[in-house]
């Protein structure tokens, strides 16, 4: 709970940013002093240290946003036509864009604050699902009509067939995206039934380095839902995988 | 006992329904005018108000459900596994103001008020199925527009978008509006003051 | 309001479950003895038959719950045969034959195994009672979790999931498996014919 109070103090973009350092000091607008938003942070970051480790990590992100704004002249390009030629302004000018811009989001971080307060309220109310008792659902139009569960199952294989096909194909033909989804799925269905792999059967020797990146990537997200359990008994040993609720020592 | 209009007939149907039931809906079903069915089911709405039962009966998301009573969260909490919706970020909530007033609205409409990129926070509250697709900016080609859903109407407690909070309501108080304006021109010495007539205002 | 043992906390309790709740697990929850919990249950149960309301409170194998009470079952009936009847499209079949067999499954795992957007397609599957929020994935915060419900299984008289035939029987044959892979290196030239083993193969 600290640790989410203190991330609401966290700011996210320019613009939350400035809103805040506005509220403790005077900014020059068409100066903006980047030593003195750095030292800002440093202090930020002097006092998290002992906290939270994401949260220093989080304060250095904002510092990369920072260079974004003086990058874009204080305002992403591709945001607002007016703002693109930033350079035409007048100081003046510039100031009076950034005050509206600035009381904008400010009302829209009120109206978030009001959401936040109305979503918990909410929370405190569950609604009636339950839904039909059992006497009820043989009155239900029969939506499965004609449907085997055979079909089902042809259904299910073809897909995931499709995506294999898709797979080979985003390796061999073109530099496709490739999907740590698709690849999580793989190894889920993979480690289903059998209950344990090893990191090799899912990376035959000589594969890409990019699907053995992939794999690995998609093991370690899997790891991380606890889908399952990763050994390496020796150093550059063979990884061996263990589906979740599958004993380790079997 | 099972006289059609009854507080009885009211209380199973709304019992067995797992969404929002219109009372346009419960009406056609009963053979009854809509004005009866939505006097009764505010009538059994404050009767549970009275009883102080465990549960509710609220108008949400253009329809009647009903939900237990906030008191007993705490012990509901205990017993099942439920979604806490708290868990969404201050960007999240950021993001999803500035959709829920501006729909239909682009990512970049979204962006150009918090000042940073929002993709991932729009995709996350749109797989949490508080935001959808609505359709394509024509003018912009192929931007899509976003605009939230049913299940956020139902999450926030809302009729409709009607309800929400108009957005004047949110505007930085004088004080604040002061002091930004004070601030930002502060550096300039005194010859800004004079100018502050001059601001153009952006809306 | 919300004493322990207290009839809204009771209402509360059985209004979220969908199945019978034992007392002994209601007492243990409240840190009161079963005999009260067991007595204070009877009394409501008595209230909802005196008060004449649209449900009831029943004591059934493992537990108490609430149910509608029988004299509008013929208007739930009815409201049930208003359903909309049209059957599924291919798309609902596909979106309900990988929630069937990777479930617990997210929007998110559909939409990768389809490769399509399942959102739409996913709620009128919760609609007809076929596929059901049956949880949220933890690691990914706030993501429903989808599963078949038991109208799906009754539907295809199956006692539990184990009864779905194996994947695997309905996999390519090897031959199908080599044509793939001929017609995809066929696209690449020759150079390529020597990486044959090295093509991933992911099962």
């Amino acid at each position: 709970m600290t640790t989410y109070r203190v991330r609401t103090e966290v700011f996210e973009g320019p613009l939350d940013l400035l809103l805040h350092l506005v509220g403790r000091q005077k900014v020059d607008i068409r100066e903006i002093s980047f030593t003195e938003i750095a030292d800002e942070f440093i202090a930020h970051i002097e006092r998290m240290r002992d906290l939270d480790l994401d949260v220093a990590s989080e304060f250095l992100l904002l510092a990369s946003t920072l260079l974004e704004i003086k990058a874009a002249a204080l305002f992403p390009e591709d945001t607002d036509l007016e703002l693109d030629d930033l350079d035409d302004l007048t100081p003046e000018e510039a100031r009076a864009l950034l005050v509206e811009r600035l009381l904008v989001y400010k009302q829209f971080k009120n109206a978030a604050a009001e959401f936040a307060a109305r979503m918990e309220s909410e929370g405190r109310m569950h609604p009636r699902a339950a839904g039909l008792e059992e006497p009820f659902l043989r009155l239900m139009p029969d939506y499965l009509e004609g449907v085997t569960l055979r079909g089902l199952a042809v259904i299910c294989a073809d897909l995931e067939y499709g995506r294999e096909i898709f797979l080979l194909e985003a390796e061999h033909v073109a530099a496709m995206p490739i999907s740590l989804e698709l690849h999580m799925e793989s190894v889920r269905q993979g480690l289903k039934g059998k209950g344990r792999l090893r990191f090799g059967d899912l990376v035959p020797a000589g594969a890409p380095a990019e699907l053995v990146v992939v794999t690995l990537l998609a093991i370690l997200e899997l790891y991380k839902l606890g889908a399952l359990d990763v050994r390496q008994d020796a150093l550059f040993g063979e990884i061996d995988l263990i589906e979740a609720g599958v004993k380790s020592d079997v | 006992m099972s006289d059609p209009g009854s507080r009885g007939t009211l209380e199973a149907l709304l019992f067995v329904s797992d969404e929002p039931l219109p009372a346009s809906r419960v009406a056609k079903l009963l053979e009854l005018p809509e004005a009866d069915v939505t006097a009764e089911l505010r009538e059994i709405a404050e009767e549970y108000a009275r009883d102080e039962r465990g549960f509710q009966l609220r108008e949400v998301a253009g329809g009647w459900r009903l939900y237990t009573h906030p008191a007993y969260h705490p012990v509901i909490e205990r017993m099942v596994l439920t979604w806490d919706v708290r868990h969404l970020s201050q960007a999240a909530l950021e993001a999803l103001s500035v959709i829920a007033y501006h729909q239909p609205v682009t990512r970049q409409g979204v962006n150009a008020v918090r000042g940073v990129n929002s993709e991932a926070v729009i995709s996350s509250l749109v797989e949490k199925g508080l935001v959808r697709e609505v359709g394509r900016d024509g003018a912009q080609g192929t931007a899509v527009l976003y605009g939230t859903t049913r299940t956020f109407l139902e999450k926030f407690g809302l009729k409709d978008l009607s309800g929400l909070p108009p957005l004047e309501e949110f505007a930085p108080d004088a004080a604040t509006e002061q002091s930004i304006r004070e601030r930002l021109n502060a550096l300039e010495g005194p010859e800004v003051d004079n100018d502050d007539d001059a601001i153009p205002t952006v809306d």
